[in-house]
């Protein structure tokens, strides 16, 4: 029946290549041959993931870890089941003519965050710098970051948060040169945390049919991966067919989805478990103002993985 | 006057509240009126004829009283619809032709389509209106909206007509024919009929009984009943007693004008 | 004629607006333009972007007036010029296939379905509403504070909750999304109703009382006619209420397709001018919606004799 | 099936204790007029929390009353800088910028019938741009802090407050206007002696459908970027976070500084337009 | 006829259009008015009357012939602020108290703030309304506030008083008081007075010069020159010259409504 067969995926942002790897398992027909009807919800601005998943409007839903871990402090117990994205995208472009060129520098400067549950590592790192973000003299001040780039180009901020994969294209697109730019990354930081992981309710991994459930889409979502990494180009053209927007452009999805592979590269989507340690590491040492505030139990489970890839 | 009174009036008090005081509008008044009586009220502006006459349609509630119509309160009376009432302004339905308006208490009421375009057309006729049935309000002169809600308050013969300064706005001879008009109704149906006028040869020519008032505050100053016949052509106006009935008349008033300068 | 005597006002309006955009243009750009033509060798004055921050955009473009054409034609510009909205406007409007996604005429019918769904909604609340106050005092005296307080709700807040909510009880697609359009739209329709029901003057309902007039005569022979100007101006209100109400709810609805979702993804990847044009694709939506309106407001009127009283 | 009851029973209790004050005596003092509207709300909030406690609805979701009064209580400080940001600095200042702008274009437009005729329609198409769509823009051209809120306010405002002018300006009755012709007045009179006054039940009827606009313009254009601070901002945020509770007692404060403002506006209203028949 | 008339129209014709065809209300006017003339307008109601008082004042536009006010258009006129006008109906502003609607004119017009009071208390007590000053327009009896919107035409003292069936709302007492002032202010200010009537009687006294309409379309079917002084007792409408007069007016009415059945 449906229950069985079904599965609703909540994506965390809008239709794009960042997701590549479930649009080529629908598009190739990779669930289908695992016997599921998968349906793919994108995400938006104003949608956690994780609030759709405790309304059961999904089965499924993508997650930066930093996110779901807080979630699950918050009383939503989510649960790891795969980790297709081993390294992360993120970083903070800044303007080199501001004379930033370490993060001491970042002092009395203005940097762009994106919030909305995206703003725990951004936090973390800070912390463990001993940089306050209160705008005081000697700390940063923050901004809300949008969904663009603006702030970096008209100079009101001057470092923001980029993927990658993304803003820092479009950095780069808008006319800016490479040289005009200093990037951190949070990979070469030591501040990394993970990015989009499958998360799942704790309560539904007691139900043997959900969990054969998942370890098929597990499965096929991989092999979604493997197939958008290789075939670039093909995996934009997806992208831009299951784009209802229409106002993508077929090159940037080529380009992001040519980044993307970076970070799904190597990856079996087996929980890589010292990341994961490095991750809670980085949350739990916030200072005064932890991300989280204790270890978590029972966050992940490889079980799923195990599984499917076996 | 074995038979009950129709309206009976008993020391009736209306104050109204304004910004700067209170206003006494009617102190103490009484008043009996039989079945089939044509009641005129004239007194100085002010005095407070249009609100007794709200007061016995239920339109306004007297603050100490007492007040029956039919032996009902005025707001029974009202629901039993007793009344037809010519407000002192035109009133008309600014959205509906002349005839629509005409039509209005006869659609409220339940009258059949047919019914309602022949007792339209009877009483545009009767107000000499006959080919404005399609005209907007805003279209007609100041008179002739007067006479279409006259129209409109006669169309359902209601056994009690109130009406307020009806033909004010109208030309004697109009006026007079209206007059003649309205007798010869109220001899045909029995009606009763309260009637505010300013003119002391109307209040003469139509009434059996005319209620002098005057005013701050409103009351009854002259109750004067008409030896006149209810037959009344138009010439009886030369008459000796109907010249002796308005110098009463005017005396009451002058009276009720000397008080107001005291 | 008579559209020509409104076309005439209307486009004079329109070219002094854009008389004022067009210059407007270029001390907007300005900075972005000084930047790109630095990066191509161009000299302009001051020759870093940190002293031309300095600058406002007015003094920079006037010691820099050599490169007032770039500001015209940037692909990123902070304001478009109008010829470039205009471009894509005829571009998506025009040339695509009105059923493809490219398609502005597309995206239009998607955000006008859910409109036209949350207006008839909203606006069927929102009489039912003014009506309970008008003719009920509990509902006078209790309803009416909750339902301005309603409105002070940020909807772009609660919006994904009851996209949420109502996905999980399996509802999705168009509900939703003209549920949070019936949400902004009724409310000018309550106020304009609530006011209008209660326009008749003293003498107007007392003549109904002498009839005895029942409250259902009472409501469609006079409250209702005399509301009928009100009800007009309120649902010109509405109807742009509803049709922001439904881009607004493109956004937690995965923002996949319609004008809400042009939009996002124009501002999201840097494309100001599909931004701009989904902008102007959506006034044009609701100015013609309004103009339908109108239209049907004046025969309405007319028929009823209030057009020429007015006049 | 017993939550159920409770519910409905609750709400037949609230219903019936208003409908008695509804009808009572002292019905039209000032104190049972603040009663009633409470008492409703108090109903609500009741079959709020025991739907939510019954059910066991999760407080990621929907938080219980009691919840958000906690967090309410917890936080005012917060709510109170956040309160400072948006209502006084965004709104507010949006609202007075757009009123004034109204007015004045409301004026411009009602010295002919051609401007009148050409604003009018453009003034509609600036009501339909959806805040979604400028919000970005002014954030973009104003930056993220307050003055763009402003703007999107200023925008969002604009437009009901100019129609209900223009309307008012007009709604004068052929006498009225014919008896100033007779004194030869001129347009400043007859504007400020009699188009002024009978405009004012519409104007006012466009500043307290401004008023509701004007804060849910300021908050939601704090989703488009901002400072650390504001309604719009922290409801996003925590919305991200699932602390709904916070959501929640944001909206606490929008709602009761929305109906004051709208409170505020409804007064005045009633102060200087006691002569209309709505009001008598 | 030596010195120029104040008004005068020739050959004045006005269409209206209405949603069934449309209404002849004047054709072919021909009047001369001179200074210090006053002169009254009588005829059944519809006739034109007030259209006609309205196109002398500006507020209507004829579709043919010619009008001159003091040598000018009355548009001009108008402007000149020529005119007091009383309407036919009160239309006083809801939202100013009985003295705020009389300064209105008087704040136009930039008279001083002393200047306003003084006027605004001496025409309240010309029309009896001393007490009134601070009461909004509906806390008035329909008689009071047309007594208000007289106030407010004269308090001004224009050269041309124009006025639409001013006294229609009000007892014959306080009439005949009105009567007696407005013709003392006349003979005292040799203003030109246009003054619509229904009351044949009201029309004699005080007219120098009685225009007699009739109606469908209007036009004047008589012109009256009255023979009665300047000086006029009260007493003076049992004369035989009155009553001759009135016998002319009556008959020129009776035989407008004739045309009209016809
Ligand atoms: N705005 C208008 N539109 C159409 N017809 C009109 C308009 N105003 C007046 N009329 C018509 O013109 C004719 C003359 O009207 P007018 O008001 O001048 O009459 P009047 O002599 O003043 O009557 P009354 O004594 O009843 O006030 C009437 O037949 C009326 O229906
Ligand atoms: N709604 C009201 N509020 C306050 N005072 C009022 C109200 N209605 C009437 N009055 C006052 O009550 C008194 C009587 O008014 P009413 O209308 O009954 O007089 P009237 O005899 O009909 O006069 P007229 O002949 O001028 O129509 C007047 O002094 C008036 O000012
Ligand atoms: C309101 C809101 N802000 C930021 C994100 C974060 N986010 C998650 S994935 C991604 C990549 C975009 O290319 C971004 C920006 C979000 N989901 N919602
Ligand atoms: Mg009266
Ligand atoms: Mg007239």
């Amino acid at each position: 029946d449906g229950h069985a067969n079904d599965v609703t995926l909540q994506l965390q942002w809008v239709t794009q290549a960042q997701f590549a790897g479930y649009y080529a398992a629908l598009d190739q027909g990779f669930y289908e041959d695992e016997g599921l009807n998968v349906t793919i919800l994108p995400g938006g601005p104003d949608i956690a993931p994780p609030q759709v998943l405790a309304g059961g409007g999904a089965d499924v839903m993508l997650n930066w870890m930093p996110s779901a871990l807080a979630a699950r402090e918050a009383g939503l117990p989510v649960v790891n089941i795969a980790q297709p994205f081993v390294s992360s995208g993120l970083m903070l472009t800044c303007w080199k003519d501001t004379g930033i060129e370490s993060v001491e520098d970042f002092r009395g400067k203005t940097i762009g965050v994106w919030f909305f549950g995206n703003e725990y590592p951004f936090l973390s790192w800070m912390s463990q710098e001993g940089i306050p973000t209160d705008g005081s003299d000697d700390g940063v001040t923050v901004l809300r970051q949008g969904f663009n780039v603006d702030p970096l180009l008209n100079r009101e901020a001057d470092c923001i948060s980029t993927m990658t994969y993304n803003e820092f294209g479009q950095v780069l697109d808008a006319g800016v040169s490479e040289d005009e730019l200093v990037t951190f990354k949070y990979e070469d930081q030591g501040v990394a945390t993970l990015e989009d992981g499958m998360y799942v309710l704790e309560d539904n991994l007691e139900d043997p049919v959900f969990v054969d459930k998942m370890e098929r889409f597990v499965r096929a979502s991989m092999a979604g991966w493997r197939w958008a990494e290789a075939n670039v180009d093909e995996a934009a053209a997806i992208i831009m067919e299951y784009d209802e927007t229409g106002a993508q452009s077929e090159a940037a999805q080529a380009r992001m989805m040519g980044e993307i592979a970076k970070l799904t590269q190597g990856s079996t989507g087996a929980l890589d478990q010292e990341a994961y340690q490095r991750t809670v590491d980085t949350l739990l040492a916030g200072g005064s103002d932890p991300v989280i505030t204790a270890e978590p139990v029972g966050a992940f489970t490889t079980a799923i993985t195990d599984a499917a890839l076996n | 006057m074995t038979q009950d009174p129709v309206i009976s009036a008993r020391a009736l008090d209306l104050t109204f509240q304004t910004n700067d005081g209170p206003v006494h509008a009617l102190r103490d008044v009484n008043l009996d009126i039989q079945k089939g009586d044509f009641v005129s009220f004239i007194g100085p502006s002010g005095c407070g004829k249009t609100t007794f006459l709200r007061c016995i349609a239920g339109l306004e509630t007297p603050t100490a009283g007492q007040i029956t119509v039919n032996g009902m309160s005025p707001d029974e009376a009202r629901r039993a619809r007793a009344y037809g009432y010519v407000f002192q302004a035109a009133g008309l339905y600014p959205w509906r032709t002349i005839g629509g308006n005409i039509r209005l208490p006869l659609e409220i009421m339940g009258f059949s389509k047919a019914e309602q375009r022949d007792r339209v057309a009877r009483v545009l006729d009767l107000v000499e209106l006959s080919g404005f049935d399609k005209k907007f309000p805003w279209q007609l002169s100041g008179g002739m909206q007067q006479r279409a809600s006259i129209a409109r308050a006669l169309a359902f013969d209601a056994d009690i007509l109130l009406m307020d300064e009806p033909f004010g706005a109208l030309d004697e001879i109009v006026r007079d024919h209206l007059n003649e008009q309205l007798l010869a109704l109220w001899g045909r149906t029995e009606k009763t009929i309260g009637f505010v006028t300013h003119s002391i040869p109307e209040a003469v020519y139509l009434s059996t009984k005319i209620v002098v008032m005057s005013p701050r505050p409103g009351r009854i100053s002259d109750v004067i009943e008409s030896p006149l016949p209810r037959e009344r052509p138009l010439d009886i106006r030369d008459s000796p007693e109907f010249i002796e009935i308005a110098h009463r008349v005017r005396d009451g008033l002058r009276a009720g004008h000397q008080d107001d300068a005291a | 004629m008579n559209a020509l005597r409104t076309l005439f006002p209307v486009v004079t309006v329109i070219a002094v607006i854009l008389g004022i955009w067009i210059a407007a243009v270029v001390p907007m750009n300005i900075h972005l333009t000084a930047d790109q033509a630095a990066r191509q060798d161009i000299a302009v004055t001051p020759d870093t972007p940190a002293e031309r921050k300095e600058l406002s955009g007015l003094s920079l473009a006037l010691q820099n007036t050599g490169i007032w054409g770039m500001t015209y034609t940037l692909e990123r510009p902070r304001l478009p010029s109008p010829h470039q909205v205009g471009a894509e406007l005829w571009d998506t409007v025009v040339m695509k296939n009105p059923t493809s996604r490219r398609s502005l005429v597309y995206h239009a019918w998607v955000t006008l379905s859910a409109t036209l769904l949350g207006f008839a909604i909203g606006t069927t609340l929102g009489i039912l509403l003014a009506v309970g106050i008008v003719y009920n005092r509990t509902m006078d005296k209790s309803v009416m504070p909750w339902a301005i307080t309603s409105q002070t709700i940020p909807i772009l807040a609660l919006a994904p909750m009851v996209i949420v909510m109502m996905g999980s009880i399996g509802i999705q697609g168009l509900l939703p999304k003209s549920i949070i359009s019936a949400y902004l739209s009724f409310f000018p329709v309550v106020v304009g109703m609530v006011k209008g029901l209660r326009s008749p003057d003293g003498m107007q309902l007392d003549l109904l009382r002498t009839y005895n007039a029942n409250a259902g005569q009472g409501f469609w022979k006079l409250r209702l006619p005399a509301s009928m100007p009100y009800l007009f101006a309120s649902l010109k209100i509405g109807i742009s209420a509803a049709l922001v109400g439904a881009i607004v709810g493109e956004l937690p609805t995965g923002a996949r397709a319609g004008f809400g979702a042009r939009m996002l993804v124009g501002d999201q990847y840097g494309q100001p001018i599909v931004t701009w044009a989904a902008l102007f694709g959506a006034a044009i939506t609701a100015a013609l919606l309004v103009a339908i309106l109108s239209l049907i407001e004046r025969r309405t009127l007319r028929r009823m004799g209030m057009a020429g009283a007015a006049a | 099936m017993m939550a159920l009851a409770l519910i409905l029973g609750v709400w037949a209790a609230g219903w019936w204790v208003n409908t008695r004050l509804a009808h009572s005596a002292a019905s039209d003092t000032a104190g049972v007029r603040l009663l009633i509207p409470a008492v409703f709300g108090l109903t609500l909030i009741a079959m709020w929390e025991i739907a939510v406690r019954a059910y066991d609805i999760s407080g990621v979701i929907l938080p219980a009353p009691s919840d958000i009064a906690v967090t309410f209580a917890s936080s005012i400080p917060t709510l109170m800088a956040d309160f400072n940001q948006t209502i006084i600095k965004g709104a507010l200042t949006g609202y007075i910028i757009g009123m004034i702008a109204a007015f004045g274009v409301a004026l411009l437009a009602d010295r002919s019938d051609f401007l009148t005729r050409g604003i009018l329609p453009v003034g509609a198409f600036m009501a339909a741009l959806p805040i979604v769509g400028t919000a970005p823009i002014f954030v973009k051209w104003l930056g993220s802090d307050w003055e763009s809120k402003a703007a999107v306010v200023a925008v969002m405002v604009f437009f009901p407050i100019l129609v209900n002018t223009v309307a008012g300006l007009r709604d004068t009755s052929a006498m009225q206007r014919d008896l100033m012709r007779t004194y030869g007045a001129g347009y400043w009179p007859s504007l400020l002696k009699l188009r002024l006054p009978a405009a004012l039940p519409f104007i006012f009827n466009g500043l307290k459908i401004a008023t509701t606009l004007a804060l849910i313009g300021a908050i939601v254009a704090e989703f488009f970027g901002s400072p650390t601070v504001g309604m719009g901002f922290r409801i996003s945020t925590s919305v991200g976070r699932l602390a709904m509770d916070m959501v929640w007692a944001e909206i606490v404060v929008a709602a009761l500084a929305g109906s004051a403002f709208y409170g505020a506006m409804a007064l005045i209203e009633k102060r200087v337009t006691f002569w209309h028949p709505s009001q008598r």
